[in-house]
């Protein structure tokens, strides 16, 4: 029993305490992380922790802020629902933390905009990007992600220039790719072309060869993949596996290379609507490297804008000078086009990235390339 | 393609998701017969069987190869290992409790869910681990309908385990045991019949067959996670409960239907797949309120 | 009549327990249902109670019909009834068993409970008071915090029966009241039956095998034989009924040793 | 056992600490000392502690409503419920439907959420009452995930997204906003509930529920409607879970079908069995176990699950009947 608590305990403390350790200076400026680390969407939460966590090292190493003190974080975990991630945006007013990045599942971060606005803690959106997120921002937050509209133009602007008639959407019935979803159907109807399929799948679910079956019997030219690269992959495997012919194309959730873990050969030739990602920018090489040396993992699709989210933090904390909440929130949103991976950050009077600057992605060879049409 | 092709095609997908269901709520159903107990930590042995099944594959892949014959040892010793485990489980959490009430065994079973699960996305970091096989894509067109050879090869597994299971249970005299076990406790032990040691044999065998169905459905899906036996879990308990629990034919029926049922409900007419679910879950309850015992479940002795 | 039986039949997959069954009993009486063992004495219970519908004929109880109705409406309409194998709530105190029986004649349901209504108030004191009178009339009333797997076995008849009392009923069914009771256990027995007709008015209708317990209690006694009523009167008239005889022979000669 | 001769009460038996513990709370006098006391924590709490305290007590406090009412149906009347989250959600979305988009005022939409799951009550429970209890458990759960579903693809529930900006309540004047305000208020509900459950379970439907448990035979003998009595245990569970559902609502500001899954109708359940079911005060603890222990584990970061449930292993191994069981089983 007492071996097993020290194993907990010592387990709990790589995982909790990362930053500083051995510069650790006397006053160091506390920034919470709020992520699903529990649950079924740990697998993002974690590795939008692991990328928040590589760009504190790296400020750390690089001396911290306001002269030297060090960032330490602590974890909310939201475990994807509303209730707990209440009770996590609550310990982490009360503990007063300087500010706090994160924000993946948009029906759990809403709740918390009330909690932070409150206690008057900067927060930087990193992932979810649900409009509803928008007139739910008392001010004290900002979004560093591309709402879906942005998004399904993309998308429209995508799929028309490939000719593409028959659309089939797929999404997963969550938040962000229900919404993504309606907003291409809506947007591709609008324009006069057919959506020939418009279906959904449960989380979790392995296999898809009824819903292949529909898609290929419905004449589909493209299938539009609107939610996460996990069960993309098995999608897209069962699509090809199956002799679909037609072209695939998936959102910016699953814009990571483990979508080529997963789905093999037949991810090459799919097409990925996406932010310009870490594989492209000169910068982003060396995150990638950084963090499969820490991680023995490639980063996720949410990785770089997590990335962004925390040196963004940061850089408002040194631009204001000082920990106050307010000074710290109008330095975010003085943002002028600061770009580390995911490209320029400035924001739209209601806190949101003031561009859309989505890139349609391709895969060749196991990885993403820039597709010029 | 026709209506008849696609329906045959629905027909032979539903089959083959039908018989993972059947493999995963067999022991849903054996469990439930000799104790009693919604083991709903089940669907996690699954998850177990998948990833020991992974580890097992990538020990032999260097002198089996990764393709079938790798696939069946990584298989066998995953059905070995998740076994065992399964034992130790009953051994642990379940054993001590067979005279507390019948949903506190069920809370333990959840217990052990969420260690199980937990501990997975602990150890493995929460990633979706690749499944990597040497299996190809090929198979061959019945005119429209196409089958893989990977399905024929898994429903072939499937249906080899379950024959095997039959006869088993029909034939030997563990089998035998098994099912006087199911029906009263007291009275095998009064003829003597090590009830202890029958209750671990059906544990190591419907963990043993989760562990087959996890690592099968890895090598043919291609990738496994920690969360993945929540999902099967919950639908081989729907199957069980169709197929009428307790009842070894009834379950695999159950596991059947309820493939048919989700590979046919994605095609309803003017309803969207979305309400697939709404669709499966509608016609389980319709089925046990007028058949309340389930399909091929014993119905219940008339009151008084 | 209290309670009419006509042309009741009941059978089993296809076996036949009830056959074309005409019987009564009168209000105010004790009447004993006898006949061998399989007779189907306790099916016509079952019957009467509503646990087991009859496939024909005809109950009433003071003309009211009362067959193919629930169980619990035909407890309210006045037939209370005892279990061969005694069913108390056996992890439930003995006061508690009792006042389940008050429950069919009580009425305050969820929203009286939760307001606490006057009404539902004097309900309560109402069931509580009634329940200690029934206890007290069984001659238990000392026990009454006991739980009920508690009490030897002869308590627990009599909790059954303080329970049945409870329901205030004008029909009571005993289902084999004596069996395993001893003899001075048996005797107090008698006197319970005569006293719950004699102080509360309530016509009794007992299966029995103790056939000296059935002979100096009964007013009444009808015989069953292969689910059909074979002879009827009172006990001299049926003790001497050459059928009745051979109904028992060859059966259990010891049950008519008087 | 069999042969008392004379009424004795039941002999003590050597007691462990916990009945001792137990058994000094049993007494009516020192009971009233105990609500007295444990009411005045309650109030004075907010002002001593953090707001992350309130508002984990807040989320306690709703647990507490929620498995009273659970404890109605499985603690009571022995029935097996795998999807209490549907009653929660109903209330949740009928308030959520009425006071965002139809702009009717909250405390107006309440007694139609209310009776909205009390439809659901007899919807789920009419069809299902004579199933044995592990099929009830299927079909319970089937429920749940049909009205999780429902919710996810309806345009009116606000699709997976759900409902956002439901409007604060307002009481004479007192605008409930903030987080000390929401706490009164699951202080209030949370008390209501403890009183309403404990009236229940001293009153004639309350034994009713015990009977048809312990006997449905005998009870149905005792002229106590079987199938009735079950759906009022269906249905009053159902109404105390629409109220948990209804204050969660405007508490969050926001409902989202992931409030409601399987898992949520799992961790009520899991309250109720670890805490005792049919105990009171042991289904109180129970729902502060859950929802305090996850929270308390918070330093442990990812790992603060697998340790909560393997301490909830242990519980059960060491308590098999519940923390703080039922006396008599």
């Amino acid at each position: 029993m007492g071996n097993f608590l020290k194993w907990v305990a010592s387990a709990a403390l790589v995982n909790v305490a990362i930053g500083p350790l051995a510069l650790a200076q006397d006053d160091p400026i506390t920034l919470g992380v709020q992520v699903p680390t529990t649950g079924s969407e740990a697998t993002y939460g974690k590795d939008m922790f692991n990328a928040i966590s590589l760009a504190a090292d790296e400020i750390n190493a690089d001396g911290g802020l306001l002269g030297g003190r060090q960032i330490e974080l602590v974890s909310g975990d939201s475990a994807c629902d509303p209730q707990q991630s209440v009770n996590a945006a609550s310990r982490l007013a009360s503990l007063e933390v300087v500010g706090v990045v994160g924000g993946y599942c948009s029906g759990a971060t809403q709740p918390t905009l009330k909690v932070y606005g409150d206690a008057n803690i900067p927060f930087v959106i990193v992932a979810a990007n649900s409009t509803q997120l928008i007139p739910a921002n008392p001010g004290n937050a900002v979004m560093i992600n591309s709402t879906g509209n942005d998004q399904a133009k993309t998308a429209l602007d995508f799929f028309e220039g490939e000719e593409i008639e028959k659309l089939a959407i797929v999404n997963q019935g969550d938040a962000y790719s229900q919404d993504l979803a309606n907003l291409t159907r809506d947007a591709w109807s609008e324009a006069g072309h057919t959506v020939s399929a418009f279906e959904y799948v449960n989380k979790g679910e392995q296999d898809f060869s009824a819903l292949v079956n529909k898609i290929r019997s419905s004449g589909a030219d493209a299938v539009f993949w609107t939610a996460y690269y996990a069960d993309g992959g098995l999608l897209i495997r069962q699509l090809r596996q199956r002799g679909f012919q037609g072209l695939i194309a998936v959102g910016d959730g699953s814009n990571s290379p483990k979508l080529f873990d997963i789905a093999g050969q037949a991810a090459e030739g799919v097409f990925a609507f996406s932010n310009p990602t870490a594989d492209f920018l000169p910068a982003a090489q060396q995150f990638i490297s950084d963090y499969n040396a820490q991680f023995d993992n490639s980063p996720g699709p949410y990785a770089p804008l997590a990335y962004d989210g925390l040196q963004l933090m940061a850089w408002a904390i040194d631009k204001a000078g000082t920990t106050d909440g307010d000074a710290i929130i109008s330095a975010l949103n003085s943002a002028d086009g600061q770009e580390w991976l995911a490209g320029p950050v400035a924001f739209t009077p209601e806190h949101t990235l003031s561009r859309s600057n989505f890139v349609v992605l391709e895969g060749q060879d196991g990885n993403w390339t820039r597709y010029e049409p | 393609m026709t209506w008849y092709d696609s329906f045959l095609q629905q027909l032979v997908d539903g089959l083959v998701l039908g018989s993972f269901y059947a493999l995963v709520a067999l022991g849903y159903t054996m469990v439930f017969g000799v104790i009693k107990l919604l083991n709903f930590a089940h669907g996690d042995l699954y998850m177990t069987g998948a990833f020991v099944g992974f580890g097992g594959l990538s020990l032999v892949s260097g002198f089996l190869g990764a393709g079938w014959l790798g696939i069946f040892v990584a298989m066998l010793l995953a059905m070995l290992a998740v076994g065992c485990l399964g034992v130790v489980i009953e051994r642990v959490a379940y054993h001590p409790m067979l005279g507390a009430p019948r949903l506190s065994i069920l809370i333990t079973a959840l217990a052990v869910s969420l260690v199980l699960q937990n501990a997975a996305l602990a150890l493995t970091g929460g990633q979706y681990t690749a499944f990597r096989t040497e299996l190809g894509f090929g198979g061959f067109n019945l005119g429209n309908l196409f089958l893989s050879y990977n399905q024929i090869v898994l429903v072939a597994t499937a249906g080899v385990l379950m024959i095997g299971l039959e006869l088993f249970v029909s034939k030997t005299l563990y089998g035998r045991a098994m099912r006087a076990v199911s029906i009263d406790k007291d009275m095998c032990r009064m003829m003597g019949i090590n009830v202890s040691a029958v209750i671990a044999v059906t544990f190591f065998i419907g963990s043993g067959l989760a562990a087959a169905a996890g690592t099968m459905a890895g090598a043919y899906y291609g990738s496994i996670w920690y969360f993945m036996g929540f999902l099967i879990g919950l639908k081989a308990f729907t199957a069980a409960v169709i197929g009428g629990i307790g009842s070894i034919p009834g379950a695999m029926l159950g596991g059947l239907i309820l493939g048919l049922l989700e590979s046919f409900g994605t095609h309803i007419p003017f309803i969207g797949s979305e309400w697939k679910d709404v669709f499966t879950f509608s016609i389980l309850i319709l089925v046990l309120v007028f058949k309340p015992t389930g399909l091929l479940g014993k119905s219940e002795v008339e009151r008084m | 009549m209290l309670l009419q039986l006509k042309q009741v039949s009941l059978s089993f997959a296809g076996n036949t327990v009830l056959h074309d069954v005409n019987f009564g009993v009168d209000s105010g009486v004790i009447h004993s249902l006898i006949g061998p063992n399989g007779a189907g004495k306790t099916s016509m219970f079952n019957v009467i109670t509503g646990f087991y519908r009859p496939q024909a004929g005809d109950i009433t109880l003071d003309g009211e019909r009362i067959v193919r109705r629930k169980p619990h409406a035909v407890t309210r309409l006045g037939i209370a009834r005892t279990f061969q194998n005694v069913r108390l709530f056996r992890e439930m105190s003995v006061l508690e068993n009792v006042m389940a029986g008050q429950h069919c004649r009580t009425r305050s349901g969820a929203l009286a409970a939760v307001l606490r209504l006057p009404s539902q108030r004097a309900e309560e004191r109402q069931i509580l008071e009634t329940s200690l009178e029934c206890l007290e009339f069984v001659g238990l009333l000392d026990y009454q915090e006991r739980l009920a797997t508690n009490l030897s076995y002869g308590h627990q008849r009599r909790v059954e029966i303080a329970r049945a009392l409870a329901t205030q009923p004008k029909l009571l069914l005993l289902d084999e009241p004596a069996a395993g009771l001893n003899t001075s256990e048996k005797h107090a027995l008698i006197e319970l039956i005569r006293r719950i007709r004699d102080e509360r008015g309530v016509a009794v209708l007992l299966i029995e095998h103790d056939m000296s317990l059935v002979m100096s209690v009964s007013e009444q006694i009808s015989v069953l034989d292969h689910g059909s009523l074979i002879t009827e009167g009172d006990p001299q008239t049926v003790q001497n009924d050459p059928r009745v005889i051979e109904a028992y022979l060859g059966q259990d000669d010891e049950e008519l040793a008087l | 056992m069999n042969d008392h001769s004379a009424p004795t009460t039941d002999e003590p038996k050597p007691r462990n600490l916990f009945q001792r513990l137990y058994a000094a709370f049993e007494s009516p006098g020192r009971r009233r000392f105990l609500h007295a006391v444990i009411i005045a924590i309650l109030i004075i709490t907010p002002w001593v502690s953090s707001q992350y305290t309130t508002v984990i007590l807040t989320n306690a406090l709703l647990y507490v409503v929620l498995c009273l009412g659970l404890n109605i149906v499985v603690g009571y009347a022995g029935l097996l419920d795998l999807g209490y989250a549907a009653f929660f959600a109903v209330g949740a979305y009928t308030v959520g439907i009425l006071t965002q988009q139809f702009g009717i005022n909250f405390w107006a939409a309440i007694p139609f959420a209310i009776m909205a799951a009390a439809l659901a009550g007899v919807i789920i429970g009419g069809p299902t009452l004579r199933l044995r209890s592990d099929y009830l458990a299927i079909v319970t759960l089937g429920f749940g995930e049909i009205v999780r579903f429902t919710a996810r693809n309806l345009e009116i529930t606000g699709g997976a997204s759900g409902l956002s900006h439901i409007p604060e309540p307002s009481l004479f004047g007192w605008h409930i906003d903030n987080s000390i305000d929401f706490y009164y208020v699951f202080v209030v509900l949370a008390v209501l509930a403890y009183i309403a459950s404990q009236r229940l379970f001293d009153s004639r439907l309350g034994r009713a529920w015990l009977y048809v448990r312990h006997d449905e035979d005998a009870a149905e003998a005792m002229g106590i409607n079987r199938v009735a009595t079950k759906l009022a245990a269906y249905i009053i569970g159902a109404i105390f879970g629409a109220v948990g559902g209804i204050f969660f609502s405007v508490n969050l500001g926001a409902i989202s079908p992931e409030s409601f899954s399987f898992q949520q109708s799992v961790l009520i359940l899991l309250a109720v069995v670890l805490g005792g079911m049919g105990k009171i005060p042991g289904v109180i603890l129970g729902a502060f176990i859950v929802v305090l222990g996850p929270e308390l584990l918070r330093e442990f970061g990812t790992l603060r699950l697998l340790i909560f449930a393997v301490l909830l292993l242990l519980i059960m191994l060491f308590r098999p009947s519940g923390i703080w069981p039922e006396k008599r089983s």
